[in-house]
């Protein structure tokens, strides 16, 4: 064995074990560092990320790795430390996480109004428990980085500490992720008091082994730890946290919260799925199936009606990020390799596209100090290619072919179609319009003035600028990022190795017998091999209609007054029917944890009565 | 309307709890196997006594890196809400209100103040002997954070400055923080993986034993006194300022 | 006899429930954010609970080593390491809680979410 | 058989101290309690044969944990002072 093996076989807790080092020395001399040394080393670091992860996905395509911490490997199939082991999925999102904090950094270069290093630090703990939370092997240990990431991103929520407002958002959001990590917890003990192991393969191999019919305890920590974690990936009815954090958190912070942070969630969820719970609940897979695919579509259309009412435009995002992770749920829901795939490239194409977003929210708060739709009116006129930009954007959103998220979404339509599950394509259709619809609005009315020019009923709504330096331009950094973001999320439908990679990606992640082998014993079973699935024009068909609607949408939105008589009463009535909708997002810390009690009873109701 | 739905919810949910740990063994026959595997093999392959701190720094000392992590953030966290207060304050007028220790006797001052020895040697005692009997260095290093507090509860508010002077506790506390993820590094460094020991276990039962898990438990010590500090110093700061000027003005 | 021994090999479990939705149901009504993060606190403590009474070992000693040997009859020591990482998760948390409160006392002059409903959708 | 009886009786302590602690309105005197409630489980973690654990609780639970929740009172009270002064100037 060569040095360069060694080197190799080194890399697994590098972008976990960099980042915190790099923090802490920041830390160390946060008031004497000069700002440039602080930017150039963060933004350094989160770049050497990018390269170790990369490097990660390109090693476990060839073959997933299993590194052992402290060296301790597993002797006759006990694990005695914590594995870091990683498939193309985990690696996958660790890169993610790794490109959009380099995008943050970024778009905050200069000009953002730091408070000295903290914001660096912050970011920089944020992003290890990130990769952290990707890439463990370990149950407990998956719930430490999960409250990592969690303590990082609730002190940089309350970044704008001025009115009580971030305060009371960061507050929510603390409150409602620390409720569902606690669950998250209580269903890992209830799992070690049944198998006596951390160690997801070891756990999983035991559960299976221990008889073929699923029992009450399996049931409670299954959905334990699954509602702990889609507390975190803002899944109905525990979303209700996502949208106060968004609308308050500095807009870097936004970019990781709805392009990585909420996903991470789902992927958490899926992860305890493949490893621990396939081989015992497999059997029934489709009650399971239907329990899932209702959260699933609860969210979507949830996130999907909110976001066409909102109107300031950062909460208007964050419920677009509700209503895709309904979508992302549906291929989660499915328990199926194929529609894992077309979910990992929606979940990158999304990342982008969302965070290019809120990459001109920001610009637009940075110009005019305000993010509210009514506001902002006509202000952009002037800004005729970041408008051009962010309308594309938003037909992005709403899935145009044949560009990233489209290609997610008919991959997910095709898979749903074979499994008698092919009417959730009109759902996912439909959050699409929504979403894509309200953002379109929203860069009508601001870039090219159109519409009614309501005045703005009630108190003024005033934001509170981030940024120092001119109003009277866009610095570079800042449409740089936006610009690259959004060619990152077109570029993506045109990859075809993405493609092929991300199906091998999932085919390795449902290998549950393959993983549980990797990682226990010394001999690992070959990997299986993945399956194709075309798209069809049907497909293409209904990603057009989807822009379609979309564009529809936004125009009778803009121009209501001068609908027809029939639909302006349908409108009224429509927006009277989701004012009950409204009332419940009511940023009452109370109502949000009856509601997360709420979900956790349901699923767990549904799930006894469904194994009975 | 909200606490009905809330109140058959949470019978749901308390029975759904209930009917999962009706599958646990009954409490008093855990079962293993992996704390009967670590009981097993702690003292001859790693020369530490107490087990739980030879998980907490060496078979899952991950866990721990990330934990201590968390505090560190946490302390930031801490840090960054309550800056801008500070520098509202400076602006403002001073008050007469001392929001500070609270009135005590001189005999009640004496006596907290005469705590400090005690605690800190009781802190470092707990610090060192992690490996070897109950503590180590989270217990410690929050028994060594108290010295301080009591300092300050006795009202030497300049002794409370001087032995809280923030760079070199923020430097502690980075150090410990940091020194932690270095030990793992280490590890990598010396061609092993991370945070494997890296250096001689010593005599079982001897206070410098057991490789790296008495330097990361030191380090750990540290870092949370350094940053229980910390913390304390900021939420404190103000109500310090204000009685300085008393005192001078 | 026999029926304490069962009513101790519930007990605890029994308690960790309880314990938890105690903490749910304070959290719900609370109209104070100091007596949330205080509930937040006994809610964790739960699994506090569960994790120790799924180690607990009977006529099983404590895992330190110093004074029995090696292979007597110990209690589990993972759980209680992941309590100790536990505990210090919820103090740091807590502390979070806790100074974001105070700032929206400073700033808005109460602590009640009731009154607080500032940012409704 | 008396630790067993101890164990027994700490559990249930901790059972109604949880209670009685949710169910305290005043702060104050919740800070109190929850440093009562500290003890207890650190007692509880002891009879539990967790020593290493109690330790942390009583330091953690007992003296950190209500230590902070007092300053945040007192910070609380100064700031509702300032704000009556300022009315009343007014």
């Amino acid at each position: 064995m060569g040095r360069a093996v060694t080197l190799t076989h080194q890399i697994p807790p590098l972008p976990i074990a960099f980042p915190l080092l790099v923090a802490a020395f920041l830390a160390a001399g946060r008031d004497f560092w000069p700002r440039r040394l602080t930017e150039s080393l963060a933004l350094g670091t989160s770049i050497l990320n990018v390269i170790l992860t990369a490097r990660l996905l390109e090693l476990s395509f060839a073959q997933p790795i299993v590194y052992w911490m402290g060296g301790w490997r597993p002797r006759g199939g006990v694990a005695l430390g914590i594995s870091l082991t990683i498939d193309p999925v985990g690696a996958g999102a660790a890169l993610l996480a790794s490109l959009l904090v380099v995008a943050a950094f970024v778009f905050s270069f200069k000009y953002f109004e730091s408070v000295g290093t903290l914001f660096h630090v912050l970011m920089l703990v944020f992003l290890a428990g990130m990769c952290g939370f990707s890439l463990s092997g370990d149950m407990f240990n998956l719930f430490v980085w999960f409250e990592l990431m969690g303590a990082a991103a609730y002190a940089l929520c309350g970044y704008k500490t001025e009115d009580p407002k971030p305060l009371q958002g960061a507050l929510n959001f603390a409150v409602t992720n620390t409720v569902g990590a606690f669950l998250a917890l209580t269903g890992v003990a209830l799992l070690y008091g049944r198998t006596g192991a951390l160690n997801m393969a070891q756990i999983g191999r035991a559960m299976s082994s221990a008889g073929h019919s699923p029992d009450a305890l399996a049931l409670t920590a299954f959905a334990f730890i699954t509602c702990g974690f889609l507390v975190k990936a803002a899944v109905a009815p525990f979303h209700f946290w996502l949208d106060d954090a968004h609308a308050v958190a500095p807009t870097p912070v936004c970019m990781l919260f709805s392009g990585v942070m909420v996903e991470l969630g789902l992927y958490g969820a899926l992860r305890v799925y493949w490893t621990v719970f396939a081989g015992l609940l497999g059997s029934h897979q489709a009650p399971l199936r239907g329990i899932l695919m209702g959260f699933a579509l609860l969210t979507a259309i949830v996130g999907g009606v909110m976001c066409f009412a909102q109107r300031n435009l950062k909460r208007l995002l964050a419920f677009s990020t509700v209503s895709h992770v309904g979508i992302m749920m549906m291929g989660v829901a499915l328990l199926k390799a194929s529609a894992l795939g077309a979910i990992a490239i929606y979940v990158l194409a999304h990342g982008a596209v969302k965070a290019a977003l809120f990459c001109y929210s920001g610009i637009l708060l940075h110009r005019f100090s305000a993010v509210d739709e009514m506001e902002l009116h006509g202000h952009g006129r002037a800004m005729p290619a970041t408008g051009a930009l962010f309308g594309f954007s938003a037909l992005l959103l709403a899935s145009l072919p044949p560009f990233g998220l489209f290609t997610g979404e008919a991959l997910l339509g095709e898979t749903a179609k074979r499994s008698g599950y092919g009417w959730i394509a009109l759902v996912a259709s439909l959050a699409a319009a929504l979403t894509g619809g309200a953002v379109l609005r929203v860069g009508a009315r601001v870039f090219l003035g159109w519409g009614d020019k309501r005045k703005v009923e009630g108190k003024k709504i005033k934001e509170e600028r981030e940024t120092s330096g001119g109003q009277t331009r866009t610095p570079a950094v800042m449409s740089g990022t936006a610009a690259v973001l959004v060619f990152a999320a077109l570029a993506i439908g045109f990859v075809p190795q993405l493609k092929v990679g991300a199906r091998k990606a999932a085919v390795d992640m449902t290998d549950t017998a393959g993983y549980q082998s990797r990682v226990l014993d010394r001999t690992p079973l070959p990997p299986p091999a993945p399956v194709r699935t075309p798209v069809e024009a049907g497909e293409f068909a209904r990603g057009l209609a989807t822009v379609l609607a979309a564009v529809a949408l936004a125009a009778a939105a803009l121009f209501q007054r001068r609908l027809p008589r029939a639909a302006r009463a349908a409108s009224r009535s429509l927006s009277a029917g989701i004012e009950p909708l409204r009332k419940l997002h009511s940023g009452h810390i109370g109502d949000y944890i009856a509601w997360l009690t709420v979900g956790v009873a349901a699923m767990g109701g549904l799930l006894t009565l469904a194994f009975r | 309307m909200r606490l009905i739905l809330f109140a058959v919810s949470l019978a749901g949910f308390a029975a759904f709890f209930a009917a999962g740990a009706r599958g646990l063994r009954p409490v008093g026959h855990y079962a293993g196997p992996y704390g009967d595997v670590l009981n097993a093999i702690s003292v001859p392959e790693r020369h530490a006594t107490d087990v739980v701190t030879a998980i907490n720094f060496d078979f899952r000392g991950f866990d721990t890196l990330g934990e201590e992590f968390i505090l560190f953030g946490s302390v930031m966290g801490v840090l960054l809400i309550l800056r801008q207060q500070h520098d509202e304050l400076r602006k403002e007028n001073p008050e007469e209100d001392p929001n500070g220790p609270p009135a005590a006797s001189d005999a009640m001052r004496a006596f907290t103040l005469a705590l400090v020895g005690p605690m800190v040697i009781f802190g470092l005692y707990i610090v060192f002997h992690g490996q070897l009997t109950p503590g180590g260095g989270f217990q410690g290093g929050l028994i060594l954070a108290t010295a301080p507090l009591m300092v300050y509860l006795s009202g030497k508010l300049d002794e409370f400055k001087a032995v809280t002077s923030p760079r070199l506790v923020e430097i502690a506390e980075a150090t410990g923080a940091g020194g932690f993820a270095l030990v793992g590094l280490a590890g990598l460094a010396a061609g092993k993986n991370f945070l494997e020991n890296i250096l001689p276990l010593g005599k079982t039962g001897s206070v410098f034993s057991s490789g790296t898990i008495f330097l990361i438990s030191v380090l750990t010590g540290i870092e949370v006194a350094a940053g229980i500090v910390l913390a304390m110093q900021s939420f404190l700061e103000h109500a310090l300022e204000i009685m300085q000027r008393g005192r001078n003005g | 006899m026999s029926g304490l021994e069962w009513l101790m090999g519930w007990m605890g479990y029994a308690v960790a429930i309880w314990v938890f939705a105690a903490g749910l149901y304070g959290i719900v009504t609370s109209r104070n954010w100091m007596h949330l993060a205080i509930c937040l606190a006994v809610m964790q403590s739960s699994t506090y609970v569960l994790l120790l009474s799924i180690g607990y070992r009977t006529g099983g000693a404590a895992p330190v080593f110093a004074d029995i040997p090696v292979g007597a009859r110990a209690v589990d020591p993972v759980v209680q390491a992941l309590t100790l990482t536990d505990i210090v998760v919820e103090a740091t948390v807590l502390a979070l809680v806790v100074v974001l409160a105070v700032q929206i006392h400073k700033h808005s002059g109460t602590l009640d979410p009731d009154k607080l409903r500032e940012l409704e959708g | 058989m008396i630790l067993l009886l101890i164990q027994l009786w700490a559990l249930l302590l901790l059972a109604a101290a949880a209670l009685a602690l949710v169910l305290t309105r005043a702060p104050r005197d919740q800070t109190i309690g929850l440093s009562f409630y500290g003890l207890l489980l650190a007692l509880m973690f002891f009879v539990f044969q967790a020593p290493d654990v109690a330790l942390s609780q009583i330091v953690v639970g007992a003296v950190a944990l209500p230590m902070l929740i007092m300053l945040g009172l007192a910070e609380v009270r100064r700031h509702t002072r300032e704000r009556e002064r300022e009315n009343k100037k007014k």
